[in-house]
């Protein structure tokens, strides 16, 4: 097993540790911190597959910027254990059961689904993920919804003024 | 790495993503969960981004195919962004009226 | 002569037209005028086409064409023959001697109603004329409707009393049941040969097979059951004595009801061509004849006693017929027609002066109060019973002799019903005229004889009811003698042709009027003397007689049988059926929908988690929808 | 171009009547507007008695629908009824004081227009529009005028036919798709090719529209209701005139785009039709409502009318023709007598009323005659429909007819009952203090008595008029 | 491109003229110059006339059929704002600022209207979506509104989540975002069957249905279209949504191979559920708001014929279904907005007070269930008539118009509160502008319920 399997797996198995820490956590607080660490995680995977600039802008704008964002809006709300709400047993009991029906349904369509057998994704190779290449896609053929992102920001930004607003 | 071994690590991300919504109550984590589940997205489509570069290598060495994958990833962000802003502007709109972010309250709308 | 034909059922049209629409306006008398007069006209016209028929045969003649369908017409044309001349004449001679009977009769109503009453009557006349003129069976129908309509009108004539209302609506119903198998009849035919003229359909009977025929014929009997007031649908016709008695006289006893009679003369051809109808006719006449007679022999209201004679009379027509005597069901036709119109206004006369009493064991020695009237209804009564030679002796005879040629059994029973006519006759009279006046003094001082109007009337009456039947006498007394048969001949010469005839032996005939008639002797006799003496005691009858008193309970058979279960049925679909079941089916819908509505609110339950809760399950379900597509597809297929 | 004015002299006038603010005005309107309506209906019928008259014109072009009218016999028949019916309408309801009358006009003659437009259609989707225009107006009419419960009686009303013709939209689009040149004409209609089992199963979707418009049972039990609560002048449009829009289409539209399915289906038909006609008869012998009384004896008429029309002989077709018309101003002229002794004495209940003859002999006599026709006595109009109807039943079945003909003395039991318990009798409390009827309605119904008793002793014109239309159905089955 | 640009700028436009421009009427009256300008933009565009032409790589494809509904769109928002503008007002402070997100959902809507490939349907889809999360939510003191905004914020982004995955799924089995024309990818061979196309296939159907309101993922409607703020709620339910079932249309059509008998049942069981919950709830609602939430899901059962049959006569039928929904709900709205009890007794004897909004309602309530001579007749007779044709449906269709006779229940409830009770209904005052738009509004519908051709041939031109 080389040392990329290893890492894989161990990011794997941690991602999905840490998911569910998020899900488990009583305190919001360690909710946020557990989703810190699925993000990290992620961009190692991102890294992996030699996708450093999207590894980067993971870090920076889930890790750094939203989650900071989630932990500062739960600080202000001084929201922590005792008055975390919490939905009955059976409720979440059903919640646990769909959820796995529906990852149960998936995972046994991609076992029968043909076309995916015997690929792989390049590990640690091409060079499409650099930022160079990327950055020319963007600005080149991806230039109109590039602009029209700014759209969306401008709604988002006017958006939250208005709702922020006194 | 064989496509499934991240189909499935993505499709188990994005199912306890699921199983968040489903199970708190706690808008913000709730919408923490969403999060997750655009991760899983944004991990998936690398990998097969990466997937399909590899097949494309095999005949021509010098392709780019693959590379709108990661740059859907790139706008999967920005909107998630977007999303947060307004997403927690409304969360502290609503804190502000009742002091509560838990969503089993919100039934004033029902029937 | 086809001008003139339209003239006879146009003036008692246009009676009744002035005096329906003037009744307001029209005095008294004018209103006598114009009624009696329209009704004179046409007498005057039918003479001039009964001459006319006798010398040179009849004729149809139409007027223009009443329905007429790709595949088949009906013409309202008319047709005159010799049958249906006689019937003329009888309609509108008796007819005029009682519309001028009524004018003294109902002279107490209000201007008003006196005009109305002369309306009704006229417009029966009219009636009974499109019956018998009629070239068609649809015609015939028209006018077959028309005369239960006026006998509707007539008999609720004094509508504020609810019962006699009732007896009106039940005439009418008890008709229009008849009318049905008329009216089934004429579709049979239509449907068989595409036509409904007479002379189409007695042409083209050979074309008819027996079964045709025999359920045509049949269905048509039951018309005639109906308006002839035969067993079973007799019961209309002694509660239709709740109208003005000159109505019992034309209506139930001299006209209408012997429409049958004329149907069925009418079609003989195609009655002589189905035997099993012709028993059937016969049987049911023969039954109705001793049966009505039965009743007739307790009853106390006077008219009712004469009601159920006419009922009686009118199933020996049809005996006659049923043995194939059409000649001799016709000549009775006649002959009862004239005593029987006699009795009624006879009895009218009495009723008249005994100020609307009907009961007979009130009156009582009436003979020296109302001698003409006493004078006409005795020899009325002699006529019904049949003493030679008064003219229902020869008729009687003529269709008793028949039936004995179909079976002797007939004979004889027909001759028992025979018999208590001339007793229950001889009872009428004799508690009418004879013996002690039983009713009030006031009653008593207001007797007397009654106006020239009503006394002519009767003197007409009784003289042709004593002469009349020599028209008809039998070929017994002398070869050639019977003028009306041989005047009638064209019409039953299809039959004669068919069905052979067996005489009795000169002898045996001769022994049979004998016999019969010194029978009736006795029995008048014995009748007279019972009763001679009669005073009304308080007695319960019982058994038969209390039975008979009851009219054999037949009423309350029909109500148990068929007025109450049809109310409860209809009862049962208005507020069950129609209330819970079909609309309920409607409203169940509505509320089906407002249940559903409020059910599947509450799966709006304002819950984040559930709604996202269903979402993904209904994602996990359409995933295994489509991957199980064929499964599915094969169920709904099954299903659709 | 007599149909367009047929259509639009009450569509504009209506919308004009909307305007009108004075009840005596817009009384003076409507009454005018529907006399010239008469007159351009009876110049139609008798100055082309043997024309078909035309009109077209392009409509939906994209959908393969023109603004196609013509008039046939029965075209003109049922214009012409509906042409006489609302001037005597109007007439014997000159005196009803309705609010808003202005509006209410209106309605009535946007109504007429609708009525007219269905009989005069041959594009299948400018007949499902007028089919729509006559039931809107009716359903205001009936909502805002009508009687204490006229709120859900009319609003099951509406919804159940408005059900009946959704379905028979998607039987008149699925048929669409099936012809051969996509187009809505009523000849495309008649070419069209339809497999077996298509063919029986959307003829029920057209079926069953129309036997909601009849009724024929059991699809019957909006209408007792809806003719008891509707103001009267809009029951006697409703029972005049409208239900003749459901013969009317099963005969234009029903019997020659199916004629396989329409024979296959007449037995089930005619005994649903022949129960009907028992069982409504049986429900008319116990009704203690005039107005209930009325609607169940039509439920009972109309119920021959159809079976009639399924027995698919000649003779029974005629006489549905015949019927159509007579039936219309019979009904009407119950409906009249009915509403001038409710307006009068404030009942309908025959339990209060009685002793009318004394107190009004002329009205006595008009409702005698109505109720003679209604029972069909000959030489009435509606013996002459009957007679032919049933004889058309009896060559079909001549047990179905012996079973329907019961209905005769039913009708006599139950029209006896209602004339007995009304006019005879001695008076009540109530009807004590009752009169003459108001000149007007006594006019009208004059008018349509002499009309019944013409019709009666003299049907062949119409039955001429109607003959071609009879021709054109029996050749396409 | 002009409306996405145009739009784009109008928004720009409208956020800085709150700075400058203090007068409210003078800001609704700049909005409405706005929309004219983009509708003027938009038909020049449609007629090739003036076009900005932008190199979009592939990325957007400007139809007809797109165009034409953006024309639609806009003068319904146009209608909108001159019938409800004014309303605003009473919401919030902020009225440039909505107008702001107003304009830049309708350059969602554009882009919707012609985008060509996923990654644009997904952004035309989030453009479209956020601002009206804001605006659900512009009642920043009443709970109702804050509680409808997060319900809707939150499912929103849930079912953004499933769209992405189907994206993913999709891209992964094809190698591209061009939903449909699915070219095998170099160096690969298409084995067996595609499960992960038909799985992310799937996923974004879903995501559309929730977009769209299709049950069973209908249930935010209701809750949001009643917390909301009228005014928007009306936005939201006419012109959002049109959008959002054009954008369904266009992605489904895209896609032909997808003709399968499973296909087939499971569009057929969402047609059936979104006409049976939306039709029979609405039945019981009290709230004639919220009664209208659930029509607009019923309605909605009724558009989703489109998909079903996905003919010609589907995509005309679904232009005009726009056409006649818009035009009445904005109308119905309008009034609703002008009554201050959202009840159904709160319109009893409103015919007597205010004739013209009791009639021009009526028109509305009409053309919505869907009776002749209303718009909204042959908008259901277009969608019924593609189903029919489209064959072997007739059940469904059957079943369509039984639950069209139910919606007849409660669309007519408001008209007999109207004329048949009595009442006396508050309202605020309104004015003869105010009147004269509903009478042009209710003309209209009546007018295309007469000649529908003028439009379509308008289409065709």
């Amino acid at each position: 097993m080389s040392t990329t399997e290893i890492l894989f797996y161990f990011l794997s198995a941690l991602a999905v540790f840490s998911a569910i820490m998020v899900l488990v956590s009583k305190s919001p607080v360690h909710s946020v911190l557990w989703l810190i660490v699925v993000f990290f995680t992620i961009s190692g995977h991102y890294v992996l597959l030699n996708a450093q600039f999207l590894a980067i802008v993971n870090l920076i704008v889930y890790a750094g910027a939203i989650m900071v964002l989630f932990l500062f809006v739960i600080m202000l709300m001084n929201l922590n254990t005792q008055t975390e709400p919490q939905k009955h047993i059976w409720m979440k009991l059903a919640g646990v059961i769909s959820g796995g029906c529906f990852l149960m349904v998936l995972i046994s369509l991609v076992r029968q689904a043909g076309d995916m057998q015997g690929k792989t994704a390049l590990m640690k190779t091409g060079n499409i993920g650099l930022i160079g290449n990327l950055g020319k896609a963007l600005f080149q053929d991806y230039v109109v919804p590039f602009e029209i992102t700014s759209v969306l920001f401008l709604s988002a930004m006017v958006g939250a003024v208005v709702i922020g607003k006194k | 790495m064989p496509i499934q071994y991240y189909i499935y690590l993505c499709l188990v991300l994005f199912s306890i993503g699921i199983i968040g919504v489903l199970t708190r109550r706690n808008a913000i984590i709730v919408f923490m969960c969403v999060e997750l589940m655009l991760n899983a997205v944004n991990l998936l489509l690398v990998a097969f981004s990466k997937m399909h570069h590899a097949a494309a290598l095999t005949l021509n060495p010098a392709a780019t195919t693959g590379i709108e994958g990661q740059l859907f990833v790139f706008f999967i962000m920005v909107v998630a962004a977007a999303e947060v802003s307004v997403g927690l502007a409304i969360i502290v709109m609503l804190y502000r009226n009742t002091h509560s972010v838990d969503i089993n309250f919100l039934n004033r709308l029902k029937n | 002569m086809s001008k003139l034909v339209f003239l006879v059922p146009l003036f008692p049209l246009i009676g009744f037209l002035a005096n329906g629409l003037g009744r307001r306006f029209l005095s008294k008398p004018a209103v006598s005028i114009i009624g009696c007069g329209a009704i004179l006209a046409s007498f005057v016209v039918s003479l001039v086409l009964f001459f006319d028929v006798k010398a040179n045969g009849g004729g149809t003649s139409t007027l223009f064409n009443f329905i007429s369908v790709d595949n088949f017409s009906i013409p309202f044309a008319f047709q005159v023959d010799q049958l249906s001349s006689l019937f003329l004449l009888i309609i509108t001679g008796i007819g005029f001697l009682i519309h001028l009977y009524s004018s003294a009769y109902m002279h107490e109503e209000e201007p008003q109603h006196f005009g109305r009453y002369f309306a009704y009557l006229n417009l029966f006349v009219f009636s009974m004329l499109l019956l018998v003129m009629g070239a068609n069976y649809v015609i015939m129908f028209i006018g077959w409707e028309g005369v239960g309509l006026c006998s509707y009108l007539l008999i609720g004539f004094w509508f504020k009393n609810t019962n006699y209302n009732y007896a009106a609506k039940k005439a009418f119903v008890m008709n229009r049941i008849g009318d049905l198998g008329f009216l089934l009849a004429v579709f049979w035919l239509i449907f068989r040969l595409g036509t409904v003229s007479y002379g189409d359909v007695f042409a083209n009977v050979s074309k008819l097979s027996t079964a045709d025929i025999t359920a045509v014929t049949t269905l048509l009997f039951i018309g005639a059951m109906g308006k002839s007031a035969q067993i079973p649908l007799y019961t209309w016709l002694p509660d239709a004595m709740a109208g003005p008695t000159p109505v019992s006289a034309l209506i139930h006893a001299a006209t209408m009801v012997t429409a049958g009679i004329y149907m069925i003369a009418r079609s003989n051809i195609l009655y002589t061509l189905a035997p099993a109808t012709q028993t059937l006719v016969a049987v049911t006449g023969l039954a109705t004849a001793v049966f009505a007679a039965t009743i007739a022999l307790k009853q106390n209201d006077i008219k009712k006693v004469l009601a159920y004679s006419t009922v009686s009379q009118l199933g020996y027509m049809f005996l006659g017929l049923g043995a194939g005597a059409y000649t001799g069901a016709v000549f009775h036709v006649m002959t009862h027609a004239f005593f029987k119109a006699l009795l009624f206004l006879g009895a009218g006369s009495v009723i008249h002066a005994m100020h609307h009493e009907q009961d007979i064991r009130k009156m009582g020695g009436l003979k020296k109060y109302l001698p003409i009237t006493h004078i006409t209804f005795l020899l009325a009564c002699l006529a019904i019973a049949g003493i030679p030679p008064f003219s229902g002796f020869f008729s009687k005879d003529e269709i008793l002799v028949a039936a004995y040629a179909k079976n002797p059994l007939f004979y004889y029973i027909g001759v028992a019903g025979a018999l208590m006519t001339a007793f229950y006759m001889f009872r009428l009279y004799t508690l009418t005229f004879l013996g002690n006046f039983r009713g009030t003094h006031e009653q008593e001082h207001h007797l007397h004889e009654s106006p020239w109007q009503m006394t002519f009337p009767l003197i007409v009456l009784a003289v042709l009811s004593v002469l009349g039947g020599f028209v008809g006498i039998p070929e017994l007394f002398a070869a050639n003698a019977h003028s009306l048969e041989h005047f009638l001949e064209p019409v039953f010469a299809g039959s004669n042709a068919v069905a052979e005839h067996h005489h009795p032996e000169a002898s045996q005939e001769w022994l049979m009027l004998a016999g019969s008639t010194a029978a009736i002797v006795i029995v008048i006799v014995l009748a007279v003397r019972l009763y001679k003496n009669y005073q009304p005691k308080e007695e319960t009858s019982a058994g038969l007689s209390k039975a008979l008193e009851n009219k054999w309970y037949v009423d309350e058979l029909y109500d148990a049988l068929i007025v109450n279960p049809l109310n409860a049925l209809a009862g049962f679909l208005k507020n069950v059926v129609e209330k819970s079941g079909i609309d309920g089916i409607v409203n169940g819908a509505g509320r089906l929908v407002g249940y559903g509505s409020r059910q599947l609110r509450l799966l709006q339950s304002g819950q984040v988690g559930n709604y996202i809760l269903v979402m993904v399950l209904a994602i996990v379900v359409f995933i295994l929808i489509w991957f199980n597509d064929a499964t599915i597809t094969r169920f709904f297929s099954k299903i659709f | 171009m007599i149909p367009v004015l047929l259509i639009l002299t009450p569509l504009v006038t209506g919308l004009v009547s909307l305007l009108l603010k004075q009840s005596e005005t817009a009384k003076g309107w409507a009454l005018l507007s529907s006399l010239v309506s008469l007159i351009i209906a009876i110049a139609g019928v008798f100055f082309y008695p043997k024309q078909q008259l035309v009109f077209d014109a392009a409509w939906l072009p994209d959908l393969g629908s023109r603004f196609a009218l013509q008039m046939d016999g029965m075209g003109k028949m049922l214009c012409l009824l509906t042409a006489v019916s609302f001037p005597v309408i109007f007439l014997a309801t000159y005196r009803n004081e309705y609010r808003n009358a202005g509006r209410f006009y209106a309605l009535m003659l946007l109504t007429q227009a609708g009525l007219t437009g269905v009989f005069v259609a041959t594009d299948a989707l400018l007949f499902y529009f007028f089919w729509e225009l006559a039931l809107i107006p009716v359903y205001f009419l009936c909502s805002i005028w009508g009687g204490e419960r006229r709120i859900p009686v009319t609003f099951k009303f509406f919804i159940y036919t408005f059900i009946g013709s959704l379905l028979m939209l998607i039987g008149i689009l699925y048929v669409y798709f099936h012809t051969p040149d996509r187009s809505f004409a009523m000849h495309s209609f008649y070419r069209a090719v339809l497999d077996a089992r298509m063919e029986n199963f959307v003829f029920w979707l057209f079926f069953i529209a129309f036997a909601i418009k009849m009724p024929v049972f059991p699809f019957h039990t909006w209408q007792p209701d809806a003719y008891e609560q509707s103001p009267t002048a809009v029951t006697m449009v409703l029972s005049g005139v409208m239900v003749k829009m459901g013969i009317f289409a099963v005969i234009r539209w029903l019997l020659p785009v199916f004629p396989h399915a329409s024979v296959h289906f007449a037995d089930v038909v005619i005994v649903l039709s022949v129960i009907g006609i028992l069982y409504a008869s049986l429900i008319a012998i116990r009704q203690d409502d005039f107005k209930r009384l009325i609607a169940y004896s039509s439920i009972a008429h109309i119920g021959l009318m159809s079976a009639a029309i399924f027995a698919g002989k000649s003779a029974g077709l005629n006489g549905v023709m015949v019927q159509m018309f007579n039936h219309g101003i019979n009904v009407i002229g119950l409906w009249i007598v009915a509403d001038a002794i409710e307006q009068q004495l404030g009942t309908r209940k025959f339990s209060e009323l009685g002793g009318l003859a004394q107190k009004a002999p002329a009205l006595a006599v008009l409702l005698a005659v109505m109720a003679f026709a209604n029972i069909a006595l000959p030489l009435t109009n509606a013996f002459v429909g009957e007679f032919l109807m049933f004889n058309g039943l009896f060559q079909y079945n001549m047990w179905m007819a012996a079973v329907a003909c019961i209905s005769v003395i039913l009708a006599a039991v139950y029209t006896l009952n209602m004339v007995q318990k009304v006019l005879y009798g001695s008076t009540g409390s109530i009807t004590e203090q009752a009169g003459e009827t108001a000149p007007n309605v006594q006019w009208a119904l004059v008018l349509l008595a002499i009309g019944i008793m013409v019709l009666g002793v003299y049907p062949q014109p119409m039955i001429n008029l109607t003959k071609d239309s009879v021709q054109a159905v029996l050749v396409n089955r | 491109m002009n409306a996405i640009i145009v739009s784009a700028l109008l928004g720009v436009l409208m956020m800085f003229s709150g700075i400058w421009v203090k007068n409210r009427a003078a800001i609704t009256n700049i909005a409405a110059a706005g929309l004219l300008l983009l509708v003027i933009a938009n038909l020049l565009n449609t007629y090739g006339v003036w076009v900005i032409h932008v190199n979009t790589h592939g990325m957007l494809e400007f139809q007809q059929f797109g165009l034409f509904f953006n024309t639609i769109a806009f003068t319904a928002t146009l209608l909108y704002v001159l019938l409800s503008g004014r309303d605003m007002e009473r919401t919030g402070a902020d009225t440039a600022e909505y107008y702001a997100l107003v304009f830049f959902v309708l350059c969602g809507v554009s882009i919707l209207t012609s985008f060509n490939g996923l990654l644009m349907l997904f952004l035309g889809i989030e453009i479209l979506s956020i601002p009206l999360y804001i605006l659900t939510g512009a009642d920043k003191k009443n709970l109702r509104s804050n509680e409808a905004s997060l319900k809707y914020f939150l499912m929103g982004c849930f079912s953004t989540g499933i769209l992405l995955m189907g994206i993913t799924l999709i891209y992964g089995a094809t190698g591209n975002f061009s939903f449909g024309n699915s070219q095998p990818i170099p160096g690969t061979t298409m084995v067996s069957a595609p499960f992960l196309e038909v799985a992310g296939i799937l996923l974004v159907f879903v995501s559309m249905a929730f977009k769209v309101s299709a049950a069973p993922f209908h249930f935010w409607t209701p809750d949001v279209y009643d917390g909301a703020p009228s005014v928007f709620t009306s936005f939201m339910a006419t012109v959002v949504k049109a959008a959002g079932f054009i954008a369904f249309v266009r992605l489904f059509s895209m896609h032909t191979a997808l003709m399968g008998p499973s296909w087939r049942i499971i569009v057929t069981f969402v047609i059936i559920a979104t006409l049976l919950v939306g039709n029979i709830t609405a039945v019981f609602q009290q709230s004639v708001k919220r009664m209208l939430a659930y029509s607009s899901i019923a309605q909605a059962g009724f558009m989703l014929f489109a998909l079903y049959s996905d003919n010609d006569l589907a995509k005309e039928g679904i232009l005009l279904y726009s056409i006649a929904y818009s035009l009445a709900t904005i109308g119905i709205f309008a009034i609703l907005i002008k009554m201050n009890d959202y009840t159904f007794d709160g319109f009893n004897g409103l015919a007597k007070t205010h004739p013209v909004l009791a009639a021009a309602n009526t028109v509305f309530l009409l053309s919505l269930a869907g009776i002749p001579l209303t718009a909204g007749f042959f908008a259901k007779y277009y969608m019924l008539a593609s189903a029919v044709k489209a064959g072997g449906s007739i059940w469904l269709v059957i079943i369509a118009v039984i639950f069209a006779a139910v919606s007849v229940y409660y669309y007519f409830r408001v008209i007999q509160a109207m004329y048949f009770k009595e009442g006396t209904p508050s309202v605020v005052p309104t004015g003869k502008s105010f009147h004269t738009l509903l009478i042009i509004t209710a003309a209209a519908i009546i007018l295309i319920g007469l000649f529908p051709s003028w439009v379509l041939n308008f289409l065709y031109f």
